[in-house]
């Protein structure tokens, strides 16, 4: 009793410490802003009861697990590492410190005080792709990606195989920009893309150039990790917006409850990981009535959206009628479905 | 203007141990100033910046990681500089050393040979020389100012890597993620200090540090570099051939940062990563001017640099202090040992006003 | 000089002039005046303070104490565009042309009013074809020769149309004719009522131009003399305050050469590296044991090309260059430095020295080989220092200490460094440029001692230089070398200044040789 | 390509090009003069952050692109006070001044992330702008843009054509003889590096204001170094500094069309064209040495003491 006692003084006076790390800046507006709203979030939620902490721009190499360490050992309880490249450096600060949980994003290492979270984007980038196929005119969709990495085609494919459910003669042309922020060179890419005749934008970078080429070229485009309909008020037909805030509150819960086990979470619309932007008011209400019950259907489990017939970029079919690709499959996708115009390096 | 400068006529030894410390307490001053202005508490904004990180063995292994890559590559720059060769690519000879030495040990993955890590060192080695060598030959062949020749290798450097870490070298069991797999056991550096990741590249840098010293102090090559850098036409007249030291020059900065590069990727890191430097080879130029060109003081330049890196992080950790805060305060630390320097040539005289321009003509 | 004017008020007057560098007092309260129309000359050893005196009249330098009068009235000169204001003009010791710049642009750079280029152009050919001063607006300045150059700084001033003329060492670098045309054109001046100071180390120019000269010893004014009635050696002792020795030959008998030859060049002929260089054409010479041979010419004819290939920093086919009968052209500097070979270059600063480094690390620069200082690949820094110690010895450099950096040595002592340098590495062939240029008479003494000293000994010396009286008073033989041809040489007393200077002007080398030998044969007669 | 298709590539190539302009142009002008300021990068982000501040204050693009202008000098002020008159290193306090300018410029900036602009006006030339292709290219832009043609031409005439440019050049050339015909060396360095400064703050206006409307950290990703590395390329000819910033938008650009068409290389070799390109092109040019060399400031990046 006594040492219960002491327990819940000790909790009374010292808060849970829960610390970030953040690959880029928190100005950056994109993947690592939405991290630290859901910081901001944990915050909200637990005042006093928790304190959060965050170091941002720690690059991926070597200087992740002394940062990642640092927080360790300075008496966090619970580190969220927030990008790819953090996955090796967290395991192994991880094996050293058995008491603090960890929490890694994107990742597929695990180990007993290691979780690995990640969520179903591609789920918001199908419902994209029902309203696209709807909107465009061209039948040229322009997709900028960052890095060729199985996460972004994976959005890829999802995107174009609802595209061509709803419109089977569009076609998705996709540049790399080699860079997950670069809003030069990103407006640029959505330009060129313009240029060939795409008539909707998809990003899977992360700022709002994109978008704002599309506000002033007249057409459309899909926001990424935020809504950012202010940017482009006429062209964002919709965004597939980040949304950890759940997830970081939940866990932090977990931890000051004690109730805190490791495990794989891969939410999509059901977690409200991944929500949909309004949709904007020039869709036809038909499509948005179809892409809301997308949603509805998808969040059910009723709908998922890798399921077969699905037909590579040779047109052999690769899924069979009926069948739903395991998440296995899914998480190292690195082939095209049919109707992107691209070729990905093996 | 209230001072004036003086030329010493030549190097105040006093001042040259005493202008650092000078900017150190100089920037102490200024920033507990900013730190106040800001809200926190000075004295304890800087503990935690400058004392934090090194207050424990582990620390100060980190700081050693840290700086190995900028003192490495730094010491590399330092030869070229001095011969005024103006290598700023240095990113991409590091860049190119862990392609290279990752590559054999990608290649050999299943050896467990003691060959396989020197062997990697010499393939890192090798490759920071060929990428330094385009520069030198477009300079010697073409006259090819090497200032852009070398910055823009450093692009095609990294876009090359993130190429070959999203195709050809993913880790096989890694789902396709741009990353390699983890170097074996035998293609990793030994740690030197147990429970801690300072590694075999700490002491090779310092080994380095220690050669280029006496090469530069003590041997025909340190004097030609420093002649060639000083007085192209003497060293013409003395049989030095500048064309020789460009291409040494590069190749020395380019074999080290290659070897940076090895070091990052077989030590701290051990495996390939899309992109595997914050930018040692930019910071780097700074690290080889604040050593004032000199091995030992690029050591220790490297050292301050990383304990400010260092220092940034606990900062954020400690005090939530904005990564912004850290690239200002950095960058007044430089200002304040870059300013000081200049009381190593010079005499600092006050002018007592306009009485003595009265009296005068 | 018109006697009329010398009653009238000093157009400058200097008083009390006093300038301290840190460490120096290098003008200490100085007085003197200069007259409409007076050539003054201003003399002095290197480092007795002229230049920083005429710097502080051109305003680039603020006297500590003193006063200074124009046309009588008291006025402060800060900078140059105040002096340039006032009527002051100057040629710089060192030039203070811009390389990667035209002429036009040069000049415009030192004039006010409003910029325009073309009517400058015109002006400036309208004032150098009314002095006989040819220069083209048009011509980069990197592509001049060095007289040329020397044209446009005087054109520059000229059009500034200057009360007062001042000259540091104008005619260090000068042809006999070039000389002569300088002196008109002073003359003319003068008696336009220009007032000249005039700076230069060769005290026959100082008897032949000026009207008074003062003299200045260690920042001193020493006295003024009326050079007309004075001796260039009676000059020298004023200046140096002792006694001075001419030059002096062991072995008397010039006529007496040893026969065996040590060095010879074969049908040299090489294409200029530089941009604006000079072309070699089929240069040949054999040069004798114990003989000092002259090579005269005009800056810009191929000396610099003829060096480089002796020097071995341009190589030559092998067979061109033969030292004791060996094919050396593709030798690299060093390897001709083991050979036997030393070289003073013309440049001090940059060329022959690194201005900052310490005169024992200018030691090793080029002394390394033959005198053994490198042990193992290291530097053997006792030998090297004693080498640096025993140079400032023998040829009484002053200095602080070897320590000091090359670039703080006076150009005089910093001469006689690099000379003695290569002396004492005892040459079997020494080459030197311009071995005095603007040094002092007392320090070009040593160093013309110490090239006849190294002769007798039995080396080879050759010398490049533009100053036909230093080529008179010390070489055997002397050839011309004239847009990048070398003219036969000829034995030094048939040689008389008139000819030489022809040849140095470009005149065809056929028709003189003939015109010499006819002379030689007279001689003879 | 159709000629529709040929005219908006071109536009997007000026935008890309029109930021690298500015910073580049400024930069030659202070390394005319003898100033080697590497740290373009930071005053282009200073620029940008306070353009965009300025301009959510006042809605004045116009005030905006004024104090970016002075912010950027500002910074430059920094660095000329601390070579020019300290005679600090060049290069190091460059690099310090871009890590200076990297997190002043994210902390004024904080709350500006995720704030919208429209972009800047645009200032249609009527009926010259109706021309086909011609008017679109040339008359329909906005004031950006028309100001960073007038800036090339207008430095290419003040440096051939003016007593100032002249005397700018001279100082670049040998500060020792501009010291001895009395020029005040310091004093237009100080003017010249200012100068690189104020535009390369408008260069980062540019981007903030026009080229991606908004503020984020760092997003000049590293045009700062290209527009230095253009400078080189240009061999300090501000007409050629155009034509490379051209030169390397359209490689850029072009490599983004071919992406889009599915050329089937891989993305990362198309992305290596324009610094493969950039190299190869000076490789040709700097075979003349003699005019590279002749035109490149002999006195750039070396401190000067008036006293020595
Ligand atoms: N910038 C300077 N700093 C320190 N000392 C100087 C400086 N300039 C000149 N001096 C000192 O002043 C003295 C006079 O130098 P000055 O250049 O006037 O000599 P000079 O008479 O022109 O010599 P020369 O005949 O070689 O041209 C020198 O001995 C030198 O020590
Ligand atoms: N920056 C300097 N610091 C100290 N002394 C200097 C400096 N610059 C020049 N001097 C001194 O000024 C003196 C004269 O300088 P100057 O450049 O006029 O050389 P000089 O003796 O006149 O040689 P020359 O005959 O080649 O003109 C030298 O003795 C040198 O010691
Ligand atoms: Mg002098
Ligand atoms: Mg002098």
């Amino acid at each position: 009793a006594a040492m219960l006692g002491m327990g819940t003084v000790a909790q009374a006076a010292e808060p849970t410490k829960v610390g970030f790390v953040y690959v880029g800046p928190i100005g950056d507006h994109g993947w690592t802003y939405r991290h630290d709203i859901g910081r901001l979030a944990i915050d909200k939620a637990f005042g006093d009861q928790v304190k959060t902490t965050f170091v941002e721009s720690v690059s991926e190499g070597a200087d992740a697990e002394r940062v990642i360490r640092q927080l360790a050992s300075s008496g966090h309880n619970l580190i969220f590492t927030t990008s790819f490249g953090y996955m090796n450096p967290t395991i192994k600060v991880a094996k050293q410190f058995a008491d603090v949980k960890f929490e890694h994003a994107t990742g597929y290492k695990r180990a007993k005080n290691v979780s690995t979270y990640m969520a179903r984007f591609y789920e918001g980038r199908y419902v994209a792709g029902l309203v696209a196929g709807k909107m465009t005119k061209s039948n040229t969709i322009g997709y900028i990606g960052s890095f060729p990495i199985p996460e972004v085609v994976r959005g890829i494919n999802a995107f174009t195989l609802a595209l061509r459910k709803v419109n089977p003669d569009a076609t998705v042309k996709v540049v790399w920009v080699n860079s997950w922020y670069d809003p030069g060179k990103e407006g640029d890419a959505a330009k060129t893309l313009i240029d060939q005749g795409a008539d909707v934008i998809l990003q899977h970078t992360d700022s709002p150039a994109p978008l704002q080429v599309a506000e002033k070229r007249g057409v459309y485009g899909v926001g990424q990790a935020s809504d950012m309909a202010k940017f482009a008020p006429k062209a964002q037909l919709t965004a597939i917006i980040d949304n950890w805030d759940g997830y970081y509150v939940q866990r932090t819960k977990d931890v000051i409850e004690g109730t805190w086990e490791s495990k794989d979470t891969w939410g999509g619309f059901d977690s409200g990981m991944v929500e949909m932007a309004p949709f904007n008011e020039v869709i036809p209400a038909d499509t948005i009535a179809s892409a809301k019950a997308a949603i509805e259907a998808i969040k059910s489990g009723e709908l998922k959206p890798f399921t077969g017939p699905i037909k590579d970029q040779s047109g052999k079919v690769v899924v069979a009628e009926g069948v739903s690709m395991p998440d296995s499959d899914l998480l190292k996708m690195n082939w095209y479905v049919e109707g992107v115009e691209d070729k990905l390096p093996k | 203007m209230l001072f004036k400068l003086e030329p010493r006529g030549g190097i105040s030894a006093r001042m040259v141990y005493l202008t650092p410390l000078l900017a150190v307490g100089f920037t102490l001053v200024v920033g507990a100033a900013l730190f106040a202005a800001l809200g926190y508490d000075p004295i304890h904004t800087l503990k935690v910046f400058f004392i934090h990180p090194v207050n424990s063995v582990q620390g100060l292994a980190e700081l050693g990681v840290k700086a190995t890559p900028l003192i490495l590559i730094g010491l590399g720059l330092a030869v070229g500089f001095r011969a005024n060769v103006w290598n700023i690519g240095a990113e991409g000879q590091l860049t190119l050393g862990a392609i290279a030495g990752g590559g054999v040990a990608l290649y050999f993955y299943d050896s467990n040979s003691p060959l396989l890590l020197p062997a990697m060192m010499v393939a890192g080695v090798l490759g920071g020389m060929a990428w330094a060598a385009i520069p030198a030959f477009l300079k010697t062949r073409f006259n090819t100012n090497e200032i852009l020749t070398s910055l823009m290798l450093t692009y095609v450097a990294l876009l090359l890597l993130a190429m070959l870490v999203n195709g050809p070298w993913r880790d096989p069991d890694g789902y396709n993620f741009p990353e390699s797999r983890i170097f074996s056991e035998a293609a990793t550096l030994p740690i030197i200090l147990e429970g801690t990741r300072l590694h075999l590249g700490a002491a090779i840098a310092l080994l380095v540090a220690v050669i280029l010293w006496f090469l530069f102090s003590r041997t025909l090559f340190g004097f030609q570099v420093r002649v060639i850098g000083q007085a192209p036409a003497a060293a013409g007249y003395a049989g030095f051939s500048q064309k020789k030291m460009v291409w040494i020059s590069l190749l020395l900065a380019g074999g080290l940062a290659g070897l940076a590069g090895l070091v990052e990727v077989a030590g701290p890191i051990g495996q390939l990563l899309p992109r595997i430097s914050p930018g040692y080879g930019f910071t780097a130029i700074i690290v080889a001017f604040l050593g004032r060109l000199h091995p030992v003081g690029v050591v220790l330049a490297g050292l301050l640099m990383a304990l400010s890196y260092l220092g940034g992080e606990s900062a954020q950790i400690e005090l939530g202090l904005p990564v912004a805060m850290t690239g200002v305060f950095q960058g007044m630390l430089l200002f304040f040992l870059l300013a000081s320097d200049v009381l190593v040539t010079y005499r600092l005289r006050l002018l007592p006003g306009l009485k003595r321009r009265a009296g005068g003509v | 000089m018109n006697l009329s004017q010398s009653n009238t008020t000093p157009r400058l007057r200097l008083s009390g002039i006093t300038k301290a560098f840190p460490g120096c007092l290098a003008n200490d309260n100085i007085d003197f005046a200069v007259m409409p129309g007076e050539i003054h000359a201003l003399l002095g050893e290197n480092g007795a303070g002229k230049s920083t005196l005429v710097k502080i009249i051109y305003g680039l330098l603020k006297a500590d104490r003193g006063v200074i009068e124009w046309e009588g009235k008291h006025v402060s000169i800060d900078n140059p565009a105040a002096a340039r204001a006032l009527g002051i003009g100057m040629v710089f010791q060192h030039f203070s042309l811009f390389e990667a710049l035209t002429v036009a642009e040069n000049i415009a750079l030192s004039l006010d009013g409003a910029y325009n280029l073309a009517a400058l152009s015109e002006k400036i050919a309208a004032v150098s074809a009314s002095y006989g001063l040819k220069v083209d607006p048009k011509r980069w300045v990197h592509e001049l020769s060095v007289g040329e150059r020397q044209r446009v700084e005087i054109v520059r001033c000229l059009l500034q149309t200057p009360q007062l003329l001042v000259m540091d060492e104008p005619t260090s670098v000068l042809t006999p004719q070039e000389v002569d045309k300088l002196f008109e054109v002073l003359r003319r001046l003068s008696s336009e009522g220009v007032s000249i100071l005039y700076i230069s180390h060769k005290l026959d120019e100082i008897k032949a131009l000026c009207h008074h000269a003062t003299i200045l010893r260690q920042g001193r004014l020493v006295g003024e003399v009326v050079p007309a009635e004075e001796t260039a050696l009676s000059m020298a002792q004023l200046m140096v305050g002792e006694q001075l020795a001419e030059p002096l030959r062991a072995d008397a008998d010039r006529d007496r050469l040893d026969q065996e030859v040590l060095f010879q060049v074969n049908e040299l002929t090489l294409p200029s590296e530089q941009p604006f260089g000079v072309d070699l054409h089929a240069i040949n010479f054999e040069l004798n044991r114990g003989e000092i041979f002259g090579i005269a010419g005009v800056a810009g004819n191929g000396q610099n090309e003829l060096l480089a290939a002796l020097s071995g920093e341009v190589s030559t086919p092998p067979e061109t260059i033969l030292l004791n009968r060996q094919p050396i052209g593709r030798y690299s500097p060093t390897q001709r430095r083991s050979a036997g070979i030393t070289y003073v270059p013309e440049e001090r600063l940059g060329h022959g020295a690194v201005p900052d480094m310490a005169l024992h690390e200018n030691a090793f620069l080029s002394g390394f080989i033959r005198r053994r200082l490198l042990r193992h690949g290291m530097i053997d820094i006792l030998a090297r220092n004693r080498f640096a110690r025993e140079v400032c010895d023998a040829f009484n450099v002053k200095h602080s200490g070897i320590e000091s950096a090359a670039g703080s040595l006076s150009g005089g002592n910093l001469q006689k460094y690099i000379v003695g340098r290569e002396v004492l590495q005892k040459p079997t062939v020494f080459i030197a440029a311009q071995p005095t240029w603007g040094v002092d008479a007392g320090a070009a003494a040593v160093i013309h001692q110490a090239l006849l000293d190294l002769a007798d000994s039995g080396s080879v010396v050759l010398i490049v230089s533009q100053d036909l009286d230093e080529l008179l008073l010390i070489s055997d033989r002397i050839a011309v070398i004239s847009g990048g041809r070398l003219s036969q040489a000829m034995p030094t007393r048939t040689a008389d200044r008139n000819r030489l200077g022809m040849l140095m002007g470009g005149m065809k080398a056929g028709t003189l040789q003939e015109e010499v030998e006819a002379q030689g044969v007279q001689h003879a007669v | 390509m159709n000629s529709d298709v040929l005219v908006l590539t071109l536009l997007t190539v000026i935008s890309a090009a029109t930021p690298l302009i500015f910073a580049a142009t400024g930069e030659l002008v202070a390394e005319k003069s003898g100033v080697l300021n590497l740290g373009v990068e930071g005053m282009m982000l200073v620029g940008a952050v306070s353009a965009f501040l300025a301009v959510t204050e006042t809605q004045s693009a116009l005030f905006a692109c004024l104090v970016a202008l002075i912010a950027g000098a500002g910074m430059a002020l920094i660095f000329a006070f601390l070579t020019l008159t300290l005679h600090a290193n060049q290069v190091a306090t460059g690099l310090a001044l871009t890590i200076f300018g990297i997190g002043l410029s994210a902390l004024v900036g904080q709350d500006l992330v995720g704030v919208a602009y429209a972009g800047l006006p645009k200032l249609t030339v009527p009926v010259l702008a109706d021309i086909p292709i011609i008017g679109p290219l040339l008359f329909d832009h906005n004031f950006l843009i028309y100001l960073s043609i007038v800036v090339v031409f207008g430095v290419l005439w003040f440096l051939q054509k003016s007593r100032m440019g002249l005397i700018l050049r001279a100082v670049g050339e040998s500060h020792d003889a501009a010291h001895a015909i009395g020029y005040r060396v310091v004093l237009i360095r100080y003017l010249a590096t200012l100068f690189g400064g104020g535009m390369a703050g408008l260069g980062g206006a540019y981007i903030s204001l026009s080229y991606s409307p908004m503020w984020a950290e760092n997003m000049t990703a590293g045009r700062g170094w290209i527009a230095l590395a253009l400078v080189v390329f240009a061999t300090w000819r501000p007409v050629r500094v155009l034509l490379g910033a051209y030169l390397f938008g359209g490689i850029t650009i072009l490599q983004l069309h071919a992406q889009a068409i599915g050329v089937s290389i891989p993305s990362e070799m198309l992305s290596m064209l324009p610094y493969l390109v950039t190299i190869i092109v000076l490789v040709m040019i700097s075979r003349d040495s003699n005019r590279v060399l002749g035109n490149a400031p002999a006195c750039l990046g070396k401190p000067f003491n008036a006293a020595a």
